[in-house]
């Protein structure tokens, strides 16, 4: 018996008894055959006391420098933002932590209405009718997107921005080989995508095409130039800027996707977190994922349940929408939980702090000897820089500095801010990325 | 009523939570930073609210769920087992919580060796040598497996259409076929509950890329046939995938890679105990074969004598199935919970589930056998089992999602209801290895006071639940007339 | 019934929670180490039950608790305000809540710079220039006030026997100044709500030690002759205790200080919002004068050129009334709070504070300022109220314990109730700032509606609740045949 | 309007209307006479938005070394235990943390059940029969039995083993000064209470003789040997020694007192924790602090309500056996939960492996040169050595070295062991002490 187990010796003799067996092998000797049983304990650690567990798992922790260990700059798709201690609160809550899927709406009215307040949530952010109540994270969320577009309209090929985030790219070209699309890809010019090109790509035979905004240059992209009527318009949205940038839904946008992260959710080296969607009207009934929706209940009271479900797996099996099942519902109560606590006004204070200390840094290091800027578009919170040096023994010097500059490009860096990073901040990257590109020049100048 | 308005209904102009930092760098015109045509012209209309406003807001939506801490939560397929609190200390360590994904391998260490153990650990437990911890729940990893198949059979020069799932499958397996371009082929079942052999034999040929099967099953039952099941699929070039939804049944007794699996997945959200979430967070890591391994996703773990590093050097890798690592947070979990139980209670783990669900099923029996008969059960069941309400529907003219919700009114969270389709009224039941016997006798007896009382009366049953926040809701009329937003 | 049973009741023997560390050390025969007769014969009857029962038995006990985070909570002198969670997130950093309290001061300059930069805040807001953190309560540092001011008469030679309290004084007032070996005197209120100055002058002699006093008082009245009860006072070689429970009525309009007091007792739990705790922790730091500082407690926190310290040279200091430092987590907290509001955003609370009661007061006068008259409110209020039941008792012949329990059936925490003492059916009512108007109007009109309601029926209320766990319980019983453990 | 009121422009309107007065300042001046009134703004800093102010926090946070940042063997009162992730989850619970003390009984049986559970855990464990809910901590503990003996006897004197912690005999010297009583002092005598002069020292003015088991130098006591029929017994007991010594109850203690710290609380620099305080049925009516009782409502059903309030300051007023209101009521929940979670076999084995541990760490130390025993008494938990060098300089060194070796006495250290103390941590101990001892010998022998 372990400490999460309750039979005692006393039970064991009366379950047995009760089912009519002498012991828990003879439970598994009639169901698994001979030749498969394992006849050996597993070959894994013994057990450990709680604290034991405790004290491993704190010193494999301590082994990772997080950003409360360095002044971190890295971004590109997720960002060291404050979680406000009310959402760690509420997702901590057993009632929102540890039920499942909500099949039994008359129990189930919490998390049913948080999916309803969420989808509301995402679709203000992007201006978009429609939103289902999570899927699994950004990436993965654009190559749902395709399999939208592809179930739709049928066609055949799709066309990419190269200036969607590179994981999106890949995930995109993953599952579209599953389902069996081309997948062209669209260069950028200036920091962003070529618009000759792009609109020289889009054939007949496009089914959707997808690209980010910002990009992940960190430019602004004229979305509503880049928009076109017929093949589905897919964005990939960083939902931090919606404050400020024109959202998806006023763009000509079809399908608005992202990661969730940011929204009150914790980096947690990568996951977990959540993945949106949001769509037009038209997309209603091809919504991948849960989607809650208002109604009532026998006594006239006003309740919410899953709803649209014959998309889904459980009821269209081969024929559903997509595969989706589990999803992201405690991360997306995150989400909702955040963008209420930021508030129709935090949204837009949030994004004008950004816009400007983002000015501010790219001013600080474009004036750095040895850096310049990548492109001049506008950008919101993340930039990127050309280093005249060699970029990961640039990055390992800041390192030791306790700065971690960003995330290295072929030749330079990508620069995000948050909130949590103050001018003094900032002042000190400069500092250290000058002293940093300066030593690595020299060092390059006068080979040892 | 009020405790019904959205959060957004609640809002009123002027109100916040959120301070902002202040603006600590010379102020730029807004015009030369962001032309107005970038800009929005409106706000979004999200909530405006105080902070004590959000809290009391959502801690009383709170109260209007049921959870596992509170009750029973016997979800056929769902393993609804304890979640230790320690998982949640853990993976909230700064170390982990703040750690960026994007962060320089060599001051992730920490991070990449609680992954190369969690891979390890998962390897050993399914006998398979390689593991992806990737996806971000049984789906993905489901479609991750379905996808490497293809990449298999490719690589080998081969175009193979059909995948094959018994008719018990869980959705998820017919659903990921389709979009990973392959095509479904159903396999029936046998008088035991088991994958009709000649069926199979039949269907498996030169065009079939995969079997993709649960074992034990969902019913419960463990396949008697798995060898020949596998000598079968194996003998067409086939690859053959374990939907390892149930392995909290088999844990140190029997290994999918010694049955002749190619590729499981796991859900650490069942077996490995991390939270459900109310529908997720999930997380669908897969462990495949030699001859699979290839082509697994990128990056990938390694182990260097300089130390751990992540690796995207696989020429045949079918690239990425999301962003960076994976749901690393429930990684934490799930390995804390490994190390917490070690070999031997994990396999308690599973010894103590399969003895629950075969104590609840012979209560149930004892109690209500007649009107709520097992199925395929003449061997008992693994870690849970599948009734049929088609004779209490007969008898007593209640449905199984009468039960079910009558049930509500006990404060027992259902089964799983209506699945798998093929019992006809099927009510899945899993109690997993947390629950005491006195929950397990609590159970029955409210089952049978059930019956006794729909003997009676079956309006009673007909009309539940009344005990709880709402009461049967317009499913109907919520699909037809789409309400899918606050309407502001 | 299950869900009242106690965790002894539940336990089983064998089962466990707690998984004992290895025995890693040599082991050592008992009775060498601990001879038989100093051992234990048989081991606690605690209970012996697994992590999930504890958790589902606890979860589920605190699902019978109303709480502040759920609902409005009106309870006068308690300053019911919302406890913010960034609070408990940074009480809980391991640098304060894994901090031993003998660590080396010079290892712990952080907590004593928090410590230091709290007393300074709260000098500020007292206007009296010398804190001592200490102690644990309200009640405790008022034992502190009174054991100050006798050492202070002590000091000069005297010995005074008596201390005044008002008839509005909270218990802990009068049972404190017995516990510190003097006497109580009530002194009058007079018409207006306030101290009764002729009673105050005929009692005020050289045998009176201390005045004790709440201003704003228990009736949420500032008494307009402070300045001259203070002369009175002082007059006669007395000091001047203000008790700071209402200090949440002023923060940043008046101080103690400049009203002539020598020491305050700030109630951490209540005006800095340290969650209470079902009952506790709380924390009643003390501010006092400069002719009373030299006897208060030790250790004392002191800023030196070379860092921060504790000392306990201080040889007229009353000396200790607790273990440690004080409840330092309680600062951690409170720190946060001055910090995140700050000067105008304390001020702020104060204000709206003052607003929100007297706009509540203002709709119960309208709804039934007739059945429910307010106890000298011809000044309005400051934070919190007093009405009166007995026109209600009189004309619906509910009494105020009556309209008490049929709040709770309307979802709302009841205002204190028989207190102050001095007003017949008293409901002491405090809104605090942090509840919306829309809260305020809609418990007003509950109140309205169940004086509606006891004008049809009287019966209705007089047998609430009727939606609580539990109705009415007899507590007579309870007193007359204590039950105050679980029988083993 | 800060981000915890609600008061829109809006609503002010409206409320002042109501009111009838035109401004908040009018609200203030028709209470607060003009010659008291502040007029001016407090003299603080401005506020803060939460990131702010948690990075302020966690900075100061981070000047303080916690046990997580050494190996700490520092005890005297309060030890670095492991706090159970449960315990945790649930003190954080809303439905515990923000309700007030359960005037209500209707809608705080949580709170009231939690009380009985507690009452009956504390009972058990001293094997004493009646409990109250909780006093504020372990020192003022002894006081307020103090104060329970001379309401239950009217003598005047205390009689004080000096064993007991020095905090404890302080807090007592205060308290008592104030409700007049005498405190004498027993010295110890081969680190236990000199028997002889503790039997001549109480008289028949004796109200109460207090004293702590094990004592403050580690030493286990011959409780009944000390225990007298007359004047009250007061024992201040280690609560985590009661699963392997003879509990006070059974030893001829009238009162047995404590600091719970260890019992699933936090170290929090010294707070909160909670006190308990047991006694025999005798003082039921004279007991401190809140009680909760069990009984039945209208319907039958069980239920639990504070009960003897007659005792308390809220109905007795001048005449109550306490002036006690606030408590701990949230650390004891803690308590409780932790006693439910070690069991009662538990509680046993972590007696034992502190015996053994402590057993093994006091042979090690006894063993270097320069460290000797400063008793040798039997201990379970804590011992204490001299050392023959400067005590505060060799502390020094072991903390330079990552180890806090203990707490400095005179010429000595008393060092304690918790379940968080390996093997190999006393080793290291064993180490470090024997080279800082050997270092400052050498220095003093060898002066600059
Ligand atoms: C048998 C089976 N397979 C697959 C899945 C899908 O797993 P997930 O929900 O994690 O995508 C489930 C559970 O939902 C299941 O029960
Ligand atoms: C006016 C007044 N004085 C004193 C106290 C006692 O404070 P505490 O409960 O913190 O001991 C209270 C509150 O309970 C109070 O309202």
């Amino acid at each position: 018996m372990s400490r999460y187990t309750a039979v005692t010796p006393e039970d064991l003799r009366e379950m047995l008894a009760t089912i009519g067996v002498g012991s828990i092998d003879e439970l598994f000797d009639r169901q698994v055959p001979a030749g498969v049983r394992l006849g050996r304990p597993l070959d894994l650690p013994a057990g450990l006391p709680e604290q034991a567990v405790y004290e491993h798992l704190r010193d494999l922790a301590a082994k990772n420098t997080s950003t409360e260990d360095e002044i971190t700059f890295l971004g590109a798709g997720m960002y060291d933002t404050y979680v406000p201690a009310i959402v760690d609160m509420l997702m901590e809550r057993s009632e929102f932590l540890t039920p499942y899927t909500p099949y039994q709406p008359e129990i189930s009215q919490g998390g049913l209405q948080v999916m309803f307040e969420y989808q509301t949530a995402i679709s203000e952010l992007t201006a978009l009718p429609v939103s289902n109540a999570s899927v699994y994270e950004g990436p993965s969320a654009l190559g749902a997107a395709g399999y939208l577009a592809k179930l739709a309209n049928g066609r055949r090929r799709f066309v990419i921005s190269a200036g969607v985030h590179p994981h999106s790219r890949e995930t995109l070209r993953t599952m579209a080989h599953g389902y069996e699309m081309e997948v062209a890809e669209v260069p950028l010019r200036d920091g962003v995508t070529d618009r000759d090109a792009w609109h020289d790509a889009i054939d007949g035979d496009t089914s959707a095409v997808f690209l980010q905004q910002p990009n992940f240059l960190g430019a602004v992209e004229d979305v509503e130039a880049l928009a076109v009527d017929e093949p589905v318009v897919v964005a990939q949205v960083d939902p931090l800027t919606l404050g400020i940038l024109k959202p998806p839904g006023e763009c000509g946008v079809d399908v608005a996707v992202g990661e969730g992260q940011q929204l009150g959710n914790r980096l947690d080296y990568g996951g977990p977190s959540f993945g949106f969607f949001a769509a037009t009207e038209a997309y209603l009934r091809r919504m991948p994922g849960r989607i809650a929706g208002e109604t009532k209940d026998v006594d006239g009271r006003r309740g919410f349940v899953l709803t649209l479900q014959t998309r889904e797996q459980h009821i269209r099996r081969e024929r559903a929408t997509s595969n989706i099942c589990t999803a992201q519902a405690l991360n997306a109560l995150g989400g909702v939980v955040y963008l209420s606590w930021l508030g129709r006004r935090g949204i837009v204070e949030l994004g004008e702090l950004l816009l400007q200390r983002t000015a501010y840094a790219r001013e600080r290091l474009a004036a750095l000897d040895g850096v310049e800027l990548l492109h001049e578009q506008p950008v919101v919170r993340e930039f990127a820089v050309r280093l005249d040096a060699p970029v990961e023994r640039v990055i390992a010097r800041c390192q030791d500095q306790g700065v971690n500059p960003g995330l290295a490009l072929d030749d330079g860096l990508l620069v995000a801010l948050t909130e949590r990073r103050s001018r003094a901040d900032i002042d000190r990257l400069a500092d250290v990325l000058g002293a940093a590109v300066a030593a690595e020049r020299r060092r390059v100048e006068v080979p040892a | 009523m009020s405790d019904t308005l959205t959060i957004f209904e609640k809002g009123r102009e002027g109100r916040r939570a959120f301070v902002a930092p202040e603006l600590d760098v010379p102020e730029r015109p807004k015009d030369e930073l962001l032309p107005p045509r970038f800009r929005r012209a409106e706000a979004p209309r999200l909530p405006e609210v105080s902070e004590p406003e959000i809290v009391r807001h959502y801690v009383n939506l709170s109260k209007r769920n049921f959870d596992l801490d509170s009750g029973f939560y016997p979800l056929g397929s769902c393993t609804m087992k304890h979640n230790p609190r320690l998982h949640e200390r853990v993976a909230a360590l700064p170390g982990y919580a703040r750690l960026h994904p994007l962060q320089d391998p060599k001051r992730a260490q920490g991070a990449l060796e609680l992954m190369w153990n969690l891979e390890r650990a998962l390897s050993e437990i399914s006998g398979l040598p390689h593991v992806s911890l990737q996806p971000s729940a049984g789906s993905h990893g489901e479609l991750a497996g379905v996808l490497l198949t293809r990449a298999y059979h490719e690589d080998r020069g081969q175009t193979r259409h059909k995948v094959l799932t018994p008719d018990t499958a869980h959705g998820t397996n017919p659903a990921t076929v389709t979009m990973a371009g392959l095509e479904v082929v159903k396999v029936g079942t046998n008088e035991h509950g088991g994958v009709d052999l000649d069926d199979l034999r039949e269907k498996a040929d030169e065009d079939v890329a995969l079997l993709m099967l649960t074992n034990p099953n969902t019913l419960g039952l463990f396949d008697p046939n798995i060898e020949e099941i596998a000598k079968i699929v194996h003998d067409v070039g086939a690859i053959l995938y374990y939907d390892g939804a149930n392995l909290n049944a088999v844990m140190g007794r029997t290994r999918p890679g010694d049955m002749g699996f190619d590729i499981v997945h796991f859900n650490l959200h069942k077996t490995f105990t991390q939270p459900h979430g109310g529908g997720g967070p999930g997380s669908g890591p897969i462990a495949v074969s030699d001859r699979i391994e290839p082509y697994l996703m990128v990056p990938r773990v390694v182990k260097r004598t300089e130390g751990f590093a992540l690796t995207e050097d696989a020429p045949k890798s079918i690239g990425r199935l999301r962003g960076f690592q994976g749901n690393f947070g429930t990684f934490v979990r799930s390995y804390a919970y490994i190390r917490s139980l070690g070999a031997e209670g994990l396999q308690d783990a599973s010894e103590t589930a399969v003895l629950n669900a075969n104590y609840l099923l012979a209560r149930l029996r004892q109690e209500c056998g007649d009107l709520l008969p097992v199925a395929f059960g003449e061997r008992g069941c693994l870690h849970e089992f599948c009734l049929s309400g088609a004779p209490m529907k007969r008898e007593l003219q209640i449905k199984t999602l009468d039960l079910a919700k009558r049930l509500l009114d006990h404060g027992f969270h259902p089964p799983t209801v209506y699945f798998p389709l093929l019992v006809d009224e099927a009510l899945l039941i899993e109690p997993t290895e947390t629950e005491t016997k006195e929950t397990l006798d609590e159970f029955a007896e409210a089952i049978a006071s059930i019956l006794r009382e729909a003997r009676e009366d079956p309006e009673i049953a007909r009309n539940a639940p009344y005990d709880t926040p709402v009461r049967r809701l317009d499913e109907a009329g919520a699909a037809k007339r789409p309400v899918i937003r606050q309407p502001l």
